[in-house]
């Protein structure tokens, strides 16, 4: 679209003018609910960003995204459009922790952890599958059986709790706590700095499956089948690759990643299952798949702001309560609006200014 | 110099018109009988609930009130950091040495209301409306079903929950509607458990003229004329003694069960629901009350017998 | 079993349900007919329940709540239609910034001008009058007329009427009006309509608007009919169901009516389902009841309704070239 | 005779690329006016200018005789104007009808409407001798009807100026001589054509005079009559152009593709194909000549493997050398293992099934191969890929390009190139030079002839009569799902390979 733009524009210029915007339209609602939005953009920046403890919050956050953002990104790869992250996030957190639940009082924590991983993914992948299959095998519209199968996932889930996992007695609708060999281990434990953060291992493997994502998707034959099977049905048909295999396998590995997040949750942080736990963040994965252009870089940017967000906004509210943490959500939709639906807003004004001044250089 | 003291509400938010809300209200009377500031906070998610309290504990705050069960696991953790702290959580328990859990017994409170709307059902049918299917709201509806029966076992209660997920909690439009279907099925008293989703039940009713029961606070006066009573769950009681108690040095770390003979649940009675309360009404559902508070009638808890009995 | 259905109450409930997604539903068939995803439904829905509301409380008359509620709602979708259009933006982006914004600002607006908790005031008396028959009276000593006349037909607000009147309509302006032919035309292939005279952008802009205006009264059957407040977060993924009825009824109107009753109607029967006991199943746990429309959307989906087929251009901006 | 149009120094640039430079000519009232030149040259996009589609960045367009800036299609309409595109401007889910009233509606409701307009359509369909369906939907309709419904359209809005952009690329001989009979009636009329084609016999049958254009520009505006298919294809690319390739003597082998007792039915039992035989040698071109939709698009579909849906319909043995490649059940990877076995293919539509326009070329080069490795290594695709586009002339030598970013000539080298590349014993070659340039067509035909004297098998299906003239070795002749006949190329004779196309044995 604006090929004529240079390359530092259309990726640092454009995307920070457009995060200038939101910010503008944020820093009105501020300045109307009595609040100074310098200093409120202060806080926020302080932290999330200006302390250990903050950053370490915000990168917890952000690991939750980036999962839930590849889960996203992956399918859309191949041209599908899985809203159902979110619901496979929570079964996810139920494979998880029916493994968890089953083998923390008699393995050591370097077996408990892979199950985790196993169980999560396992669980995420399968709840996955039957949209998969149906849009393979059936043509039914994912975008509608992946929101359905949310649906279907929350009652599932709230079910199952009540029925088998909160423990006599209890009032809050969970599972019981893990034994600590089950509990990942925290980043605070080699970097003390960070606090007492939930920040754990699983960062490390978000920005590990970011890597793998992009080398998958751009260096290998399935990477290729995946994205041919979404640009050009036809052509992926002329070319041997089955349809119905790719969608089929695609769906499930977004749902593998979207269980996979389960684990920042609730293997890092909670520490038990718990009714909603996943608070969104699969609908979160959505924006950040395609704010950040399905691209590993992309994904990762757009996942930390919004744990930015989360963190920094959290904070704030707290140190104002003259702003309720729900402006947050509302700067969140415009920081989507502004960077993801009217990413090109500027490119004119920009790609003329720049011709302009070219002109009085030469 | 003064202890300091703090709220953290769950997602329901301080004016949730629930629960939060009732909290909320403790606090502020506190804040007016003895002059004493205190901080609110929300916590949207229990990461942020865990984040907020070991803050407000580093701050040097010396009680933390968690609303609502969803921060119990989280105040177990934080307490057990900071044995200094002082920490309440209500509707929800945790150990610890420094911990207050403070419990309701939902069921009598229910159990009156149930009676008052077994004596006011014209239809021998009535409704219950539950946000979410949890312990918590099963207590409600069975305390509910075994007062209405203890007036007539013929006495049949439609049950109805809203949904599975947290917008469950502000769906008035379904709300509404499980309202309406029950009163065209025959219900003529409802008692929603269901928070935003339970003031639409309370509307629809109003429109048929059929008769609503509020729910955590005193919500007679929202429709003067046609709210039978409330089940009033006094979290603000529970929110003011526990802050008190630290101010006058004794507080006490355990968990507490409130049920009718603490103050902790009962029915209510003002001249919003005066006109509707007959003074035989009235009688009955005291007479309830005494025999629950001399132990002549044992309300069922399902949380603890695993189930409600038919 | 079958005793404990009252099956005339599913019938009636199936009506009050269905306004609120025909309404959206309806928006969604000109917006995606004219080749504009529209993921914002549940936003434009939400706000509009908002102003509905708040302007019903501040002017005591519903009608101006209405009106209001279409004004914020067709503000929304001119933003839309200017993204989607002349900015060429993604538009599922579109959608769900709209959708989180929406969420976060009502709440935000709710609370400042309130104070309790993302809520309005209650509407109390200004709220739409039921319309009885006139003649229902005559009737009332015979009950099944009494039940048609008084319950099933009649009784319910003028948005109901309004949704069920607009079924024929909206299917005849699709398909047998100009503005219809060239929404399709539009939708389907852009460049074909451009190629015949037609102003793609203008006919888009069209459409979203009139979308704007039927999703409005989505919001406002939701705040001032259903519950008689604005509560945060209320619109509670109706909009996403009205989506699913649209792709469940292939983008025509006549089949997307179908497809909102149905969910009116499983909703319905759900209600009615919890605490029932089945022979060999027993009572089913009120939170597996819930999963029912769901569940019958998939199957349906997944059998009878194999491969819908979607406007061609849908979700592609247009430019012009080949 | 006044001019219908005339352009005075039009130019457009695209960013860089200059599209038209200061073109400058005019088209007789009353005429048929051909323009030629090679892909790219700026015929279209001048069309398109003219037609309102885009705006020129300098100069004048002048409609009999008067200057008149054309801001959009309706404005073109309005000065009846009418255009048929390269590609069909038409709503394929709505009928006949409908594409054809839209934008001419005349009110609200439609209904009556309707009505009246078919009553005219049906006079029109008279008057010129177009025979169409009027409710039936375009997409049931072959690519010639599709056409006359572009035609019937213009002659309903009154079009006096009709822009025919490279209408006769993918109409078989018959339906071209159709168009041109309705061309000459226009004329009649006193209505203007201007034709663009790459098909210089057309040029010389049926145009009164011809501007030839090459890169941006007018290099000559001729009268017909007053030149030939040479001076022409000369202007065109600039040097001149052998029509006959030269051809060596046939070499054959071994067997390689048996083709027996071949059928297909469509799900309502319809017979698609029938009896089909045939085998291929190695070294030797064998072409399929018909009007397209008598088969010969699932020949080729059944033969490369792709067809999936109606798989449980088809009898008959296909043998690829020694295996049997007979299939009866879907399998979405057969087309690769095929591949696997020695079966190149180049589909007929390469927009839908060659090439994958958002892949950069050297991705598409891949396309079919993806499976040979794990890691694909881009360094190293890349290098091979830059090879390939060397060796076939390929322009702009550029394998990070997305493919959609060359022209369609250029994009069809690149399919051709890879699957020669891949060195196959039978390719299988479906309509190899449709809507390419004259320059282009050389080259792939020159591949073409130096693979089957490489000793490859080639099949090849085509609705251009010369291009089968100039390739095949056997020409197999096909209708109504069947083989008509089958002739050597040195029996070939229009006349009778027509009659067979039509279905009349003799
Ligand atoms: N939409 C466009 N964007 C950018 N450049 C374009 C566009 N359309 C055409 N061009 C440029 O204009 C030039 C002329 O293209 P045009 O389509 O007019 O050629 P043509 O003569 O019709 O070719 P063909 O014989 O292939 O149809 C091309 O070489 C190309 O560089
Ligand atoms: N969006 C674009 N940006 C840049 N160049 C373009 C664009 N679209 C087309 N072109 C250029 O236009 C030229 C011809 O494009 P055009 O679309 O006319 O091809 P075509 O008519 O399909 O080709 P052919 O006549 O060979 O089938 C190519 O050289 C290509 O580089
Ligand atoms: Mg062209
Ligand atoms: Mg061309």
């Amino acid at each position: 679209m604006n090929s004529d733009l240079p390359r530092w524009a259309t990726n640092i210029a454009l995307p920070f003018l457009n995060l200038l915007s939101a910010l503008f339209v944020a820093a009105a609602v501020i300045y109307l609910l009595g609040e100074n939005p310098g200093e409120a953009l202060g806080i926020l920046i302080k932290s999330a960003l200006g302390n250990a403890e903050g950053l370490g919050y915000t990168l917890f956050y952000t690991t939750t995204f980036v999962l839930t953002g590849l889960s996203v990104s992956v399918a859309m790869q191949a041209g599908l459009f899985n809203i159902g992250s979110d619901g496979q996030m929570y079964l996810g957190g139920l494979g998880l922790t029916l493994m968890m639940l089953q083998f923390d009082a008699i393995l050591p924590a370097w077996l408990l952890i892979p199950l985790a991983f196993i169980g999560a993914a396992v669980f995420g992948a399968a709840w996955a599958f039957l949209p998969g299959y149906l849009q393979a095998r059936r043509g039914s519209h994912v975008v509608v059986t992946t929101i359905m199968f949310n649906f279907i996932a929350a009652s599932l889930m709230n079910f199952i709790i009540i029925t088998y996992l909160i423990p006599a007695g209890e009032q809050n609708p969970a599972s019981r706590m893990f034994a600590e060999a089950a509990w990942l281990p925290r980043l605070n434990d080699w970097l003390p700095v960070l606090g007492d953060t939930p920040l754990n291992i699983s960062f490390l493997v978000a920005i590990f499956g970011l890597v793998i994502y992009g080398f998958v998707v751009w260096r290998t034959r399935w990477g290729y089948a995946l994205r041919a099977a979404g640009k050009n049905a036809h052509a992926a048909h002329y070319a041997g690759i089955s349809m119905a295999s790719v969608i089929i396998i695609t769906m499930m590995a977004s749902g593998g990643l979207a269980g996979l997040a389960a684990l920042n949750s609730i293997s890092g942080s909670t520490h038990y299952l718990s009714l909603n736990f996943t608070a969104g963040a699969g609908f979160v994965g959505i924006a950040v798949a395609l704010m950040g252009r399905q691209q590993p870089i992309g994904i990762f940017l757009a996942a930390a702001l919004f744990g930015i967000l989360m963190q920094g906004g959290f904070d704030l509210s707290f140190e104002k309560p003259n702003i309720p943490p729900e402006t947050f959500i509302f700067i969140q939709g415009m920081i989507i609006l502004f960077c993801g639906a009217m990413e090109n807003m500027y490119a004119p004004a920009l790609s003329r200014l720049l011709k302009l001044n070219w002109r009085k250089n030469v | 110099d003064q202890p300091k003291y703090a709220l953290v509400y769950d997602a329901g938010g301080k004016f949730d018109r629930s629960f939060n809300q009732s909290a909320y209200e403790g606090a502020e009377r506190f804040k007016k009988d003895t002059g004493l500031a205190y901080i609110d906070v929300q916590a949207i998610s229990s990461v942020q609930g865990e984040q907020v309290m070991r803050n407000l504990a580093r701050k040097g705050v010396n009680l933390i009130a968690a609303i609502g069960f969803t921060h119990a696991q989280q105040v177990q953790m934080v307490a057990k950091e900071f044995p200094k702290t002082k920490f309440v959580i209500i509707d929800g328990s945790a150990n610890g040495a420094n911990v207050s859990s403070i419990l309701f017994k939902e069921q009598e409170g229910s159990y009156l209301v149930g009676v008052a709307a077994g004596l006011a059902t014209k239809t021998k049918k009535l409704g219950f409306i539950g946000g979410i299917d949890v312990p918590l709201i099963r207590a409600f509806a069975c305390g509910y079903v075994q007062g209405a029966k203890s007036v007539d076992n013929k006495i049949e209660v439609i049950q109805n929950i809203v949904g599975t997920t947290a917008s469950a909690w502000n769906d008035p439009a379904k709300g509404s509607e499980l309202a309406r279907s029950q009163m065209e099925r025959g219900a003529d008293v409802i008692f929603p458990a269901a928070g935003g989703s339970g003031m639409g039940a309370l509307q629809a009713t109003k429109e048929k003229g059929k008769l609503g029961i509020g729910v955590d606070s005193n919500q007679n006066y929202l429709f003067p004329g046609v709210m039978l009573t409330s089940m009033v769950k006094r979290v603000d009681n529970a929110v003011y003694d526990n802050f008190m108690q630290l101010k006058n040095g004794t507080w006490k770390a355990g968990v507490t069960n409130l049920g009718l003979k603490e103050g902790g649940v009962d029915w209510a009675l003002d001249k919003d629901n005066r006109a509707v309360i007959s003074a035989e009404m009235e009688k009955r559902i005291n007479t309830a009350k005494q025999d629950i508070l001399s132990g002549k009638v044992k309300v069922v808890d399902p949380r603890e017998a695993g189930s409600c009995p038919k | 079993m079958f005793e404990d259905f009252h099956f005339s109450t599913i019938l009636i409930a199936t009506i009050r349900n269905a306004p609120v997604l025909l309404f959206a539903a309806f928006a969604g068939v000109f917006a995606e007919r004219s080749g504009v995803i529209d993921l914002a439904l549940e936003g434009k829905m939400l706000a509009s329940a908002f102003t509905a509301a708040a302007c019903t409380y501040a002017t005591q008359n519903p009608y101006w709540g209405v009106a209001a509620g279409i004004a914020v709602s067709c503000l929304i979708a001119l933003l839309q239609a200017y993204v989607a259009i002349n900015q060429r933006g993604n538009q599922l982006v579109f959608g769900i910034a709209i959708n989180i914004a929406a969420s976060g600002l009502t709440f935000v607006l709710a609370q400042y001008f309130f104070q309790l908790g993302g809520r309005s005031p209650d509407l109390g008396a200004a709220r739409f009058a039921l319309i009885e028959f006139p003649f229902a009276e005559s009737w009332s000593s015979i009950p099944a007329l009494n039940w048609l006349f008084g319950q099933f037909l009649g009784g319910h607000t003028i948005l109901v009427y309004l949704a069920f009147a607009l079924i024929p309509v909206i299917h005849w302006v699709i398909n047998h009006s100009r503005f219809g032919l060239r929404l399709r035309a539009v939708g389907e292939n852009p460049h074909a309509a451009d190629a015949a005279g037609i102003n793609v952008a203008q006919t888009r802009y069209m459409a979203l608007l009139v979308g704007g205006v039927l999703c409005s009264f989505s919001g406002a059957y939701l705040a001032i009919v259903q519950s008689g407040f604005f509560l945060r977060d209320m619109s509670a993924g109706n909009g996403f169901l009205a989506l699913t009825a649209l792709v469940f009824g292939n983008w025509r109107p006549l089949q997307t009516a179908a497809g909102c009753l149905m969910f009116g109607f499983f909703a319905a029967l759900q209600i009615q389902m919890e605490g029932v006991a089945f022979p060999g199943i027993g009572q089913i746990p009120g939170s597996l009841i819930q999963m029912l429309p769901y569940i019958v959307t998939v199957i349906v989906l997944a059998g009878v309704m194999a491969k819908s087929v979607a406007p061609k251009a849908l979700g592609t901006p247009f430019v012009k070239s080949r | 005779m006044s001019n219908a149009v005339e352009f005075r120094q039009i130019s457009k640039r695209f960013g860089k690329v200059v599209a038209n430079d200061a073109v400058s000519f005019a088209i007789a009232n009353g005429s048929i006016h051909g323009v030629i030149g090679e892909n790219g040259a700026g015929k279209s996009t001048l069309m398109s200018i003219l037609y309102g589609y885009y705006h020129a960045d300098s100069g004048d367009i002048l409609i009999n005789g008067e200057v008149r800036t054309i801001r959009n299609s309706h404005a073109a309409i309005e000065l009846g104007i009418g255009m048929v595109h390269q590609h069909f401007m038409l709503v394929d889910n709505m009928t006949v009808l409908d594409n054809i009233m839209l934008g001419m509606e005349g009110g609200f409701r439609l209904k009556q409407r309707r009505l009246q307009i078919a009553k005219e359509l049906q006079q029109l369909c008279q008057d010129y001798q177009l025979e169409l369906k009027l409710d039936a939907e375009i997409h049931t309709l072959s690519v010639g009807e599709q056409q006359r419904v572009e035609i019937l359209k213009q002659l309903y809005r009154n079009a006096n100026i009709l822009i025919l952009d490279e209408p006769t690329a993918v109409l078989t001989p018959q339906e071209t001589d159709a168009l041109f009979a309705i061309l000459k009636v226009f004329k009649q009329q006193g209505k203007t054509v201007i034709l663009i084609t790459h098909k210089l016999p057309e040029i010389m049958a049926i145009t009164d005079a011809v501007t030839v254009m090459r890169a941006g520009g007018v290099v000559a505006s001729l009268e017909t009559a007053k030149t030939d298919k040479e001076e022409l294809a000369h202007k065109m690319v600039g040097r001149n152009v052998i029509t006959e390739l030269p051809r060596q003597t046939l070499h054959t082998g071994e067997t390689i593709l048996s083709v027996k007792q071949l059928g297909l039915k469509n799900a309502q039992g319809v017979s698609l194909l029938s009896d089909i035989n045939f085998d291929i040698k190695a070294g030797e071109i064998v072409a399929i000549a018909g009007v397209s939709g008598n088969g010969q698009s699932e020949l080729l579909e059944i033969i490369s493997g792709m067809c999936l849906d109606k798989t449980e319909f088809i009898t008959g043995t296909i043998k690829l050398g020694d295996t049997d490649i007979s299939y009866h059940k879907p399998d979405p990877r057969l087309p690769a293992k095929l591949r696997r076995l020695g079966l190149g293919h180049v589909p007929e539509d390469r927009l839908r099934d060659g090439v994958i326009k958002d892949f950069s070329v050297w991705e598409n080069i891949l396309l079919g191969q993806q499976s040979d490795q794990i890691y694909l290594d881009k360094k190293a695709s890349i290098a091979a890929c830059n090879q390939l586009l060397e060796q076939f002339e390929v322009r702009p030598l550029d394998s990070s390009l997305r493919i959609s970013q060359l022209s369609g000539g250029n994009q069809q080298k690149v399919v051709m190139a890879r699957e020669i590349a891949a060195k196959p014993k039978l390719l299988l070659v479906g309509q190899p030079t449709r809507g390419v340039d004259i320059g282009t067509i050389q080259r792939i035909h020159t591949e073409l002839l130096a693979l089957r004297d490489a000793g490859v098998a080639i099949l090849l299906v085509s609705a251009e009569l010369e291009e089968i003239r100039a390739l095949a070795d056997r020409i197999l002749v096909m209708s109504g799902g069947r083989i008509t006949g089958e002739l050597n190329i040195a029996e070939y004779d229009t006349t009778r390979i027509g009659l067979l196309m039509g279905g009349l044995h003799k």
